[in-house]
């Protein structure tokens, strides 16, 4: 593969802009939720800065870019500082390999509205996503808390259970799309997403992405009432924004690996495929949002039962299944 | 024939192994008439195989060796040699078993008692009747381990136990002698059957004939008691009187004599072998006789003749009589049984006492026993008529014809022989019976023991009908064994042979007459004399000149002394010592490297990765 | 290019891996040695293997360094201990087996010189699965086996009673 | 892509190494033992992907996938046992775990 200048700076760019539209939609979609909650509680929200307090985001990051930065005396410094970033990078990176768009031509040459177009795409995602985790273990256990401790403790066996049910429920695409390749799964959608085939695929990895982000009804990792906020109650300042970012980052990344997963991904009639998946993952942020809103907090047991007992053994089964179906087709 | 063979051999074997097996279970009586009707029902088959006997005939009952080259099978070769043995077998020893069972009445352990005595029958017949000299070797090895045990019997005294032993491993040597000459005769013939090998004598050179005729002799020394491997035969007296008249008496000890028959076709061909045959028989002869002389002890006396008209039988063989000396065999098997048998008499009127010296009067007691002992020691002196006096003859007048300065010489120690022979017969039944001074005990048993020595007296008395001298007649046996080499009968003119005889009955007479006027007339002093130490003379005779003291002092100190050295010094100053240190050192080590296993997971991870490195390091030096 | 990054990643795990091992902390020890791993899949995937790049990350650094990582937290939760450290005596051995044995290594490695050939593919995952599910079938079902009875065996271990 | 693979195996050798140093010098601590094992699996992982990709085959690769498979048993297995010990003894440490020595 030889690189040209042109190449170079179309890889940059993409990165540059992908990195800038990613933190602004997590800003905005921090806002979004503090808007829509407000009225689901029957209440305003932010509507002071800006606009509809559109620029209440902004003053957010200033307010905490200017907190002090504190590091309790006992904690280790190295991991305490490494910890929010760990939480957030995983974050980031997925979106390296989401197409936001059918590929379009620029420059003379086809441009992949993706960073890149890895083979292994589905696993790339799944290795993301289980290295998420040390961010909070780690932020834990550096606080020295032992409040932060139990929550890291909750939040690495709540992930290790729930990557499981993910992963699982995502076979069955791998194995309609027969590809692990992003951009494959979605071609092979042109038809018919594959929600249609896999209902209950979809619906194991929604309850399973929630999870993996920690949200209401399972966000016991920092579990305001019992922990105290969990892994990052000692945090503050710019670690606690990383740490808070890397999470709306992640929601926004979920929503978009589901609907390119189960909803077609860019795919859709009339409407410009990037505009078709922004809708897409405006509907699954939405969906966090209201499922936020609505639920009650699981009980630890009941998070693990949900998981190991419920979500896995159906997951395995959807892959018997569609196996089967696979091979009698 | 052949189920007559067969018979012959498996009513002893069953019978032995039933008592073996199931005597202990069975009533004594049962035993006893199990026992005896195995031998009987032998001794039937024998004389039904004598009586349709035409030609001599080889009979395979089986294989039994069959590998490479080595092929022996199981066969029974009948000429009559082995006939005439067996039959004398199957009835010397019936009637010796019917002895046996009022003999041992009171005895324990009758089960293992009659399983040996029919086991010992078995052996003896697969030794007369064997075709091939490795089953002629099981039944002289049967025969041997059968004396040891019987020998042995009253095992829990330790003198029986050590005559038992001594037996058998003074025997052992002519065995190991036997299996030599069996080794060397497969790597030379190629064959160990015996017909197959007495037609091939000629087939080797004069000095390897020797070699092996000397070979047999000595396998013959050791079973047969003969100069200088006797000295087993005195002390196996140990042993219950049946056995001592069955085995070392009649049957067993004259196996060497049968050996060296059996193999004259072949051995007979060497003059050097033969002579010294001869030889070994006639100072054989000369030294039981001697023996005889001056012993005191009932039975030792009949031991020591045993060893001397086994020597005579031997000079026969020496002289090319095989006749002679199966002749010979037979009577002596006849009237030795006799004298065995009426000595088991005596000493049981006289509650199991041996010494001579002690006894007397038995004449008026016993007259039974006391006419029955008077003809077994008349056939034994050769007193004219008797079986003996043929039997004897015969060979004397085999050593006359030989010939040559040898021969001469024998023939006049032969004589000597004779006359002391006759000597000590006498002056043992005048010391036993003579005199008043008496025992009045009789048992019942004593009167059924005394009935079995009748058939014998007589045999022995007429045994000289088998094989009259040619004036007479032709003799049945010359006739029979005509057939077979060195049974051609002596040529020599009739005038020749009368005057040997006349000379011979005169000597036994002349001994007769000694033994009348020094034991008969006086009596009561010779008592006398022997409560008093011994003469130097007569104690090297009652010693059976001091053989046992010079094997003691040239053989057994020399070997003790080696035992202790090799005991001592080498077994436990050098091996067991040795082994010791290794030992000792090898469970240091272990401790020691047993510490190595401590439990503990840090130090196995280290030795492992250290065996792991140097192993990767060989590889790498390979490499280079 | 995909050269010089392997000798950068190489040093990368190497540097890692040193860290691990001589942490003072066993939870910084896993943190070093998931730095190691990730530069390690990496290596893999120049050495044209996408697949066991992923799963490197998926199963070592996702599932068994968390798995320490949550047996470690949870240790130290129970009954906080200082674990022994290893004495400077203790590290003795340890150098001499490491200079030994990659001693040894490089002289056996040097002895030959194949390099990987210029224009070879990576292994995709097509021809890979095919490969595992057809050839080594046995041994799927081998490890499937084993992974059941080490489940069997840890829901053994951590029954309560 | 010009690695000779020497190199490769030399940096599998150097891992392994490390890995046979952190077991043998942290001995007294299971689970830095255990760590330690983990490396030089990985190191074996490194020569078989190296291997794979110098014949152009996929085996190695199997291999690569198997050993991590066996690599999850054994961790999963030996880390129960570390707790439930720890449940026990109250304690990591190897050389406490001597009640089976000879």
């Amino acid at each position: 593969m030889t690189w040209d200048a042109i190449d170079i700076a179309l890889m940059v760019g993409k990165i540059l802009v992908l990195f800038f539209v990613i933190l602004t939609l997590a800003a905005y979609l921090v806002l979004a939720e503090r808007r829509i909650l407000g009225w689901m509680q029957d209440r305003i929200g932010p509507n002071r800065v800006g606009p509809m307090g559109l620029l209440q985001p902004l003053a957010d990051v200033i307010k905490m870019l200017t907190k002090e930065d504190m590091i309790p005396s006992a904690a280790d410094r190295l991991l305490f500082s490494l910890a929010p970033a760990m939480a957030a990078i995983p974050a980031i990176l997925t979106f390296a390999i989401i197409p936001v768009g059918a590929p379009m031509v620029l420059f003379g040459r086809e441009v992949n509205l993706q960073v890149t177009d890895l083979d292994v795409g589905v696993l790339f995602f799944l290795a993301l996503s289980s290295i998420a985790v040390y961010g909070i273990a780690l932020g834990g256990w550096a606080s020295n808390s032992k409040y932060s401790l139990l929550g890291s403790i909750r939040g690495l066996s709540q992930l290790i259970s729930y990557e499981l049910s993910m992963g699982l429920s995502l076979v069955p695409v791998v194995m309609l799309a027969k590809s692990f390749r992003l951009s494959d799964i979605v071609n092979a959608q042109a038809q018919m997403p594959f929600i249609v085939y896999q209902p209950l695929a979809f619906a194991i990895f929604l309850v399973s992405i929630i999870a993996e982000c920690r949200r209401i009804p399972f966000d016991l990792p920092e579990a305001e009432g019992e922990l105290v906020a969990g892994f990052h109650t000692e945090y503050s300042g710019m670690r606690f924004g990383l740490f808070f970012v890397g999470e709306y980052i992640n929601i926004i990344a979920l929503g978009a690996l589901a609907s390119l997963f189960f909803l077609g991904g860019w795919r859709g009639p009339l409407l410009p495929p990037i505009l078709w998946f922004f809708i897409k993952v405006a509907i699954f942020s939405f969906l966090f949002i209201w499922v936020r809103g609505t639920l009650p907090r699981l009980r630890y047991d009941q998070l693990m039962h949900l998981g190991w007992k419920f979500l896995t053994p159906l997951a395995l089964l959807n892959i018997l299944a569609t196996g089967w179906w696979l091979a009698l087709r | 024939m052949q189920t007559y063979l067969t018979l012959m051999l498996l009513f002893p074997l069953a019978g032995g192994l039933t008592c073996a097996l199931a005597g202990r279970k069975l009533p004594r009586q049962a035993v006893e008439i199990l026992a005896c009707a195995a031998v009987w029902g032998s001794f039937v088959c024998a004389a039904l195989a004598a009586a349709s006997y035409a030609a001599p005939q080889t009979v395979t009952l089986g294989g039994w060796f069959s590998s490479f080259d080595l092929l022996i099978p199981i066969s029974l070769y009948l000429d009559p040699l082995s006939l005439s043995l067996a039959v004398m077998i199957g009835f010397v020893c019936g009637l010796i078993h019917v002895y046996a069972v009022f003999y041992m009445r009171k005895e324990g352990d009758y089960a293992r008692f009659f399983a040996l005595l029919n086991i010992f029958v078995f052996a003896m017949l697969t030794l007369v009747l064997a075709e091939s000299l490795p089953l002629l070797y099981l039944g002289w090895e049967g025969v041997g381990f059968c004396s040891y045990l019987l020998i042995g019997f009253w095992y829990t005294d330790k003198n029986n136990a050590d005559a038992g032993r001594k037996a058998f491993i003074t025997t052992r040597i002519g065995d190991t002698a036997l299996v030599i000459a069996l080794a060397w005769m497969f790597q030379l013939f190629g064959t160990l059957s015996i017909t197959q090998l007495n037609g091939m004598g000629f087939l080797m050179p004069g000095s390897i004939v020797t070699a092996i005729g000397i070979l047999f002799l000595i396998a013959a020394m050791g079973k047969s008691a003969q100069v200088p491997l006797m000295v087993w035969l005195p002390d196996a007296m140990a042993g219950p009187t049946p056995v001592s008249a069955m085995i070392h008496a009649a049957t067993m000890v004259t196996a060497g004599v049968y050996l060296l028959s059996r193999m004259y076709p072949l051995i007979g061909s060497s003059a050097t072998a033969m002579a010294t045959i001869a030889v070994t028989g006639g100072v054989t002869a000369f030294y039981g006789a001697t023996c005889a002389l001056a012993q005191r002890d009932l039975k030792r006396v009949l031991a020591f003749s045993t060893i001397s008209q086994i020597g005579y039988m031997m000079l026969g063989v020496g002289a090319g009589a095989v006749t002679a000396a199966t002749f010979h065999l037979l009577v002596h098997a006849f009237f030795k049984a006799l004298l065995f048998l009426g000595a088991g008499c005596v000493i049981t009127a006289m509650h199991h006492e041996q010494d001579i010296f002690k006894m007397g009067g038995l004449r008026k007691t016993l007259p039974l026993t006391f006419w029955c002992y008077l003809a077994g020691a008349a056939c034994l002196a050769g007193l004219p008529l008797t079986g003996g006096f043929f039997s004897k003859d015969s060979i004397l007048v085999a050593l006359w014809h030989k010939g040559g300065t040898l021969y001469q010489s024998l023939y006049a120690l032969a004589l000597l022989t004779a006359l002391i022979t006759a000597y000590y017969s006498f002056r043992m039944v005048y010391l036993v019976f003579g005199g008043s001074d008496g025992h009045k005990h009789v048992h019942v048993e004593l009167k059924f023991m005394q009935l079995v020595l009748i058939p014998l007296a007589i045999l022995g008395l007429f045994g000289g009908v088998l094989n009259l001298p040619s004036y007479i007649g032709e003799g049945f046996l010359t006739r029979f064994f005509a057939g077979l080499a060195g049974g051609a009968a002596v040529e020599g003119t009739h005038t020749e042979e009368l005057a040997l005889q006349a000379v011979a009955a005169t000597i036994a007479l002349a001994g007769l007459l000694a033994a009348y006027v020094r034991y008969g007339k006086g009596r009561s002093q010779r008592l006398l004399e022997a409560k008093a130490y011994p003469t130097a003379m007569a104690a090297f005779l009652l010693n059976g000149w001091y053989f046992d003291r010079l094997y003691q002092a040239v053989l057994i100190r020399p070997y003790q002394a080696l035992s202790g050295v090799l005991w001592q010094k080498v077994d436990e100053g050098v091996i067991d010592d040795s082994l010791d240190r290794l030992a000792g050192g090898l469970g240091f080590s272990g401790s020691w490297l047993g510490r190595w296993s401590t439990g503990r997971v840090s130090i196995y991870i280290v030795s492992f990765a250290a065996g792991g490195a140097l192993m990767l390091g060989y590889l790498a030096w390979l490499a280079l | 290019m995909e050269t010089t990054l392997f000798y950068i990643l190489s040093a990368v795990t190497v540097f890692g891996t040193l860290c691990a091992i001589t942490a003072r902390q066993a939870v910084r020890a896993i943190v070093y040695l998931v730095t190691s791993f990730f530069a390690l899949a990496l290596i893999f995937y120049i050495l044209g293997a996408p697949l066991v790049a992923a799963f490197e990350v998926i199963i070592y650094a996702g599932a068994i360094m968390v798995l320490f990582l949550f047996v470690i937290m949870m240790l130290e939760l129970g009954s906080p201990e200082k674990l022994p450290k290893p004495r400077l005596a203790d590290w003795w051995p340890a150098v001499i087996l490491f200079l030994a044995v990659v001693g040894s290594v490089t002289v056996i490695a040097a002895s030959r010189q194949p390099a990987i050939a210029p224009g070879f593919t990576a292994i995709s995952v097509r021809e890979f699965s095919q490969a595992l599910f057809t050839r080594y079938g046995i041994a799927v079902e081998a490890i499937s086996m084993q992974l059941l009875f080490a489940l069997v065996g840890a829901l053994y271990l951590g029954r309560r009673r | 892509m010009s690695v000779p693979l020497s190199h490769v195996l030399i940096l599998a050798s150097v891992l392994f190494a490390m890995g046979l140093g952190c077991v043998v010098a942290w001995r007294a601590n299971v689970i830095m033992m255990l760590i330690g094992i983990e490396i030089m699996l990985n190191a074996v992982m490194l020569t078989f992907v190296g291997g794979s990709a110098h014949w152009g085959i996929a085996d190695g690769q199997l291999f690569a996938l198997m050993i991590m498979a066996l690599t999850s048993a054994e961790v999963s297995l030996a880390l129960a046992m570390v707790v439930y010990l720890h449940r026990r003894k109250g304690s990591v440490n190897t050389d406490d775990f001597d009640s089976m020595k000879g």
